[in-house]
């Protein structure tokens, strides 16, 4: 994998994340003041494309963001190199995917 | 033990003269085998780094070669070897091209693009090429990142120890050299070798080049039965920083531009004393600045701890700390504060104009063996122009590589050395562990002091030989002296083959000292203070033949122009 | 002998191996949590405290993983200033402030 | 003159030694220990010179680099407690504490010995990083002017002086032995703003190869001591490198 590519994958995905992040965070702050509820968030989400849309690119991201940052921090902290490496990270970056689209279904 | 290893070409020194012959060498033909030697780290020792100033050459519209030549001979005082200063100011022009467009210098430019060129003391042109008050470093490093580019061997911390001759004795056959950081002894067989060692009068109490430079080439080259001419020539700069005997610091060199300015030199009485002796005051040039400081500290106008001052409060502090922020730093540094305050300084001694004889296309009298920049003589003259040094390696630097590469191709077999000299060099070096620890610091300081008090800026038929005695005394002490303890970066042991060196090419410039009696340039006796008959200029050549100095003096050769007649008249 | 840039990476790193680590199990636990919870139509998970720290926890580490990444876009993609440390702090400000508001609005 | 300078060197030599100055060498190979020495306090004594004093007078097997002792050279580069330094321009009394000093190798690179490392590995990154200048098949259309945005930005990082204290300085140094460090990238910046020069991409595409793994914690430009800013430099190569990455052009490291 071309390492300049991935770090422009990485900082690529930081940036679509931080406006959803701040959104979702400013949504949470606003929403848990009374309670939350599996309703109140079914209501808000169900059926609308727009956190549809809000949700699945935060998946997409933290997809693509969180395996390149992990291996960086295995490679530099774990000393965990080489093709099993990208290998694993790969794989984590799959289940990332797969569970927050799960998430993401039970949600819509 | 001593390592072999072949090479077509070794190059003795790193700075700009070695490397521009490895890259001029490498590219006539890239299929030679290069080798560069360097005391210390390649690139990172020697002087070239330390230039400030800059790099002179005639480039701008008025300017021409002619003027640049001119300058360079009235400077020189007419004792240059004048197609060696024409050789350096053509070539130049070539070099600093070169610099730019393919080594990757970054000069500073004018605001049309062009390449900016500053005023230097000594000039009828504004000439000199920089980047800002760094520029040597832009020089080497540019050079250094070339070469590691290259196919080239790179000897880093290899100091050469000796010339070693062809078993026939009709030319040079390689070089020994000691690796540093291991102690290992590594013969070097080479078709041609490039002597580009700095030479650095670092013999003097207060001097300015960096600490690897011990004139090692020059006493290689007096060994090996080469003259050396000019050695009397050893240029002293007025504004060395004095922060006391205890630190390194002490000798290192406030930078021209501070007296241009219109910086003020105070006695220890706190008054100015430059109306006593020049016009021009503190901008006067560098060898009457100098000499004027030399003679209010022998007469005891010194500050406390044995200097004088520099003062620049009066041009603003603000303005002064804008101007020279280098300077005001490495000052801070050394707890002066240069803007605001009162400054030590000392003369210093900076360069040598003399060294080995050669010829404009670099080949000595010794086939085989070439030599170019600071280890040279002849192409300053009595006294070198700020700003020509680092012209010279870099010009001379290229043409040995061109030069070299040449002879190398058409030489097919190595040249078969002299085994019985090798052994013997290699002993001389071993021997020194089983000599007992001699007193190395004890002999530097008393050199440095001999050197500075009787063979300094002001020198006299008495002094002169008051030194001559002494120095024998002193290289036989340095002869018993050994410096026991492991191989391995033996730091001792180095400073023990430094002392050699220097003592030696002492003996060389206290014999063309003597030789010369009269006045001029760089070189000042007060039994002969007049210049002479310019019109009978010679110059002085030393050989070492048994042990024994002798300092015989030649007509210069006015190939070019004639004193009293100048190239921009024609 | 470290600065605050040190400081601020280590922080940064940290909250966004927490991050790696945990999002996972939010997805996890969100996905089956609305999933079953949406048949009672309570979300009880969310009044057990333990949950309702380790969710504060997140919020707090996202809010922390995001200023400071949003400070390394800044220093990375925006023209450079010397104002470093200033941004250290508001960043770091800003991520408390995030987290002890959803604390004091989850405890409310 | 013998007398007076003589006498007045002499001086110099008798100020009132302030104190003695407990002094810590690091000796031997990776594997060494500290020793302890006493050396007296001058006035103006830089860290160089505290080195060298234990050379000439107590232990003439100290083994230590330098050559220019004004700052230009860059081979005098040592850890002064706790901190990488220029030793010829570091003042006794800015780095001493408490009248302590503690002078070890410099960090991430391999000790020859006591406090000479090897800084081949350094140099090696710079040269396999072709950080050098490649001329132009033909001359750019506008001339250079000094004050252009990128004769600035070149210039910014022109005067390193090689000396490594950064490449110490720096954990992602550490971390990664292919990470190229701060000097490296700050030239290939340089190299970048550099309108001569005639290899811009290749320069980006090396970078790209290693700019990535840094961490920007700013010890670099915190420790050099030219005053150089390798973290704003990097920070510019990231922006070049990200640009060029995502408009395809990326190549990769070059073989
Ligand atoms: C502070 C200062 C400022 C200067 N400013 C200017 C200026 O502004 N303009 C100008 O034109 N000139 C200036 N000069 C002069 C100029 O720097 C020198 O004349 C020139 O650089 C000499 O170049 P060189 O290649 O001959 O030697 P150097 O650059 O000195 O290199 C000598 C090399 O030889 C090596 N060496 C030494 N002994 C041995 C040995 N035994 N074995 C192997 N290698 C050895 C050294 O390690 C070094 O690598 C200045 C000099 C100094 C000291
Ligand atoms: C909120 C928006 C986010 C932004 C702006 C952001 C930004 C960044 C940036 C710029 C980096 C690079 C740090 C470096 O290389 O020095 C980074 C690293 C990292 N991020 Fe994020 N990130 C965000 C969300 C996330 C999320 C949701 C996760 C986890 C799933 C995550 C996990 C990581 C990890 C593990 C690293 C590696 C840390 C390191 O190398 O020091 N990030 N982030
Ligand atoms: S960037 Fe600064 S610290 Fe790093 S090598 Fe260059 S001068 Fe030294
Ligand atoms: S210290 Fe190292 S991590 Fe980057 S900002 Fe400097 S190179
Ligand atoms: S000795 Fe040259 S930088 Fe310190």
């Amino acid at each position: 994998m071309n390492e300049a590519w991935l770090f422009a994958a990485q900082r690529l995905s930081a940036m679509v994340m931080a406006p959803l992040v701040l959104l979702h965070l400013g949504v949470i702050l606003y929403a848990i003041r009374d309670g939350l509820s599996a309703d109140e968030i079914l209501s808000r989400t169900e059926g609308s494309l727009f956190w549809g849309a809000v949700y699945g690119l935060f998946v997409l991201a933290a997809a693509v963001h969180a395996p390149i940052g992990l291996r960086a921090v295995l490679r530099e902290w774990g000393r965990w190199r080489g093709a099993g490496l990208d290998i694993a990270m790969a794989l984590f970056g799959l289940l990332l995917l797969a569970l927050g689209l799960r998430a993401l279904a039970a949600v819509l | 033990m001593i390592e072999r290893l072949d090479r077509d070409i070794l190059i003795l020194g790193s700075g700009g003269a070695g490397l521009f012959a490895a890259l001029h060498a490498y590219r006539a033909d890239p299929a030679l085998d290069i080798a560069v030697a360097a005391k210390g780290l390649l690139g990172k020792s020697g002087c070239t780094r330390m230039v400030q100033g800059g790099y002179n050459v005639a480039l701008a519209p008025g300017d021409s070669l002619e003027r640049h030549f001119m300058d360079t001979i009235e400077g020189g005082a007419w004792i240059n070897h004048q197609q060696l200063a024409w050789t350096l100011i053509e070539g130049a022009v070539e070099r600093i091209r070169e610099l730019e467009d393919e080594i990757g210098c970054y000069f500073d430019r004018n605001p049309d693009g062009s390449i900016h060129q500053k005023a230097f003391a000594g000039q009828t042109f504004d000439r000199t090429v920089h980047k800002g008050d760094l520029t040597g470093i832009e020089i080497v490093n540019r050079l250094m990142e070339q070469v590691w580019a290259r196919a080239v061997t790179r000897l880093e911390e290899h100091r050469a120890a000796a010339l070693i001759p062809a078993r026939d004795g009709s030319r040079l056959a390689g070089v020994l050299l000691i690796d540093i950081r291991t102690g290992a002894l590594r013969f070097v067989r080479a078709k041609a070798v490039l002597l580009a060692t700095g030479g650095g009068p670092t013999m003097y109490r207060y001097h300015t080049p960096s600490g690897d430079k011990t004139c090692d080439g020059m006493a290689m080259a007096l060994e090996a039965g080469l003259a050396l001419r000019d050695m009397e020539m050893v240029q002293f700069h007025p504004t060395g920083l004095y922060a006391g005997p205890g630190t390194r610091m002490t000798g290192t060199v406030l930078e021209e531009g501070l007296r241009g300015a219109g910086g003020y030199l105070l006695g220890g009485d706190g008054a100015r004393f430059m109306e006593r002796y020049d016009d021009r005051l503190e901008r006067a040039t560098r060898d009457i600045v100098s000499r004027a400081m030399a003679s209010e500290m022998r007469d005891g106008n010194v500050t406390e701890s044995g200097g004088l001052y520099i003062s620049m409060a009066h041009l603003g502090p603000e303005s002064v700390a804008a101007r020279f922020k280098g300077m005001v730093e490495r000052c801070r540094d050394c707890g002066f504060d240069l803007a605001g305050g009162l400054v030590e300084v000392v003369p210093t001694a900076h360069y040598m104009m003399g060294g080995v004889a050669f010829e404009p296309d670099t080949t000595t009298a010794l086939p085989g063996l070439y030599a170019a920049g600071e280890d040279t003589g002849g192409v300053h003259g009595a006294n070198r122009l700020g700003g020509n040094g680092v012209a010279n390696s870099t010009v001379y630097g290229g043409i040995a590589g061109d030069r070299m590469a040449a002879d190398a191709a058409r030489e097919r077999a190595f040249p078969d050395p002299d085994e019985a000299v090798l052994e013997a060099a290699a002993a001389r070096c071993l021997a020194l562990f089983d000599r007992p620890a001699g007193d190395l610091s004890g002999i530097r300081e008393r050199l440095s002091d001999l050197m500075w008090d009787e063979v300094g800026i002001l020198r006299s038929a008495d002094s002169l030989e008051r030194a001559d005695a002494a120095l024998a005394d002193l290289a036989a002490e340095v002869e018993a002296a050994g410096a026991p303890g492991g191989r391995p970066f033996n730091l001792a042991w180095h400073d023990r083959l430094n002392l050699e060196s220097l003592v030696t090419v002492s003996r060389a410039i206290t014999a063309a000292a003597r030789a010369r009696e009269d006045s001029r340039g760089a070189h000042f006796r007060e039994d002969f203070p007049e210049t002479g008959d310019l019109a009978a200029t010679r110059y002085t050549a030393v050989r070492l033949a048994d042990g024994a100095f002798t300092a015989s003096s030649e007509p210069v050769a006015f190939t070019h122009v004639r004193p009293g007649e100048s190239l921009l008249d024609r | 002998m470290r600065r605050g840039p040190w400081w601020a990476f280590l922080l940064h790193r940290l909250s966004g191996v927490a991050l790696a680590v945990f999002l996972p199990f939010h997805f996890l636990v969100l996905g089956l949590a609305v999933e079953r919870a949406a048949l009672d139509g309570v979300l009880d998970w969310t009044e057990n405290p333990w949950v309702k720290l380790a969710e504060a926890g997140l919020v707090v580490l996202l809010a922390l993983h995001l200023t400071g990444g949003l400070r390394l876009l800044l220093l990375e993609f925006g023209r450079w200033s010397d104002r470093q440390q200033s941004r250290i702090a508001v960043a770091g400000g800003l991520a408390l402030l995030a987290g002890f508001g959803f604390l004091a609005a989850a405890f409310a | 003159m013998k007398r007076a300078c003589h006498r007045l060197a002499e001086t110099g030599y008798d100020e009132p030694v302030m104190a003695m100055l407990e002094v810590e060498i690091w000796r031997g190979g990776e594997d060494g220990a500290w020793r302890s020495y006493a050396v007296p306090h001058q006035a103006n004594q830089t860290v160089l010179d505290v080195v060298t004093h234990v050379q000439r007078h107590i232990d003439p097997s100290l083994a230590y680099r330098f050559a220019c002792r004004v700052g230009m050279c860059g081979s005098c580069a040592m850890t002064v407690n706790g901190r990488p330094r220029w030793t010829c321009r570091t003042h006794v009394s800015q780095a001493a504490r408490k009248g302590r000093v503690r002078i070890g190798p410099l960090r991430n690179l391999p000790v020859i010995r006591d406090l000479a490392v090897d800084m081949a590995p350094f140099f090696e990154k710079w040269r396999d990083a072709e950080a050098r200048f490649v001329p132009s098949k033909e001359p750019p259309e506008e001339p250079v002017r000094p004050d252009e945005p990128e004769r600035r930005a070149a210039d910014a990082g022109i005067e390193c002086i090689n000396c490594a204290v950064c490449y110490a300085a720096c954990d992602s140094v550490a971390w990664n032995p292919d990470y190229p460090g701060p000097a490296v990238l700050n030239r290939l910046w340089t190299l970048v703003n550099d309108r001569r020069d005639g290899d811009r991409d290749g320069h980006l595409d090396a970078a790209g190869a290693g700019c990535h793994l840094c961490r920007s914690h700013q010890e670099c430009a915190d420790a050099c001591p030219t005053g150089l800013n390798p973290t704003a430099a990097i920070a510019g190569l990231k922006r070049e490198v990200f640009r060029r990455a995502l408009s395809g052009g990326a190549r990769g490291p070059r073989q």
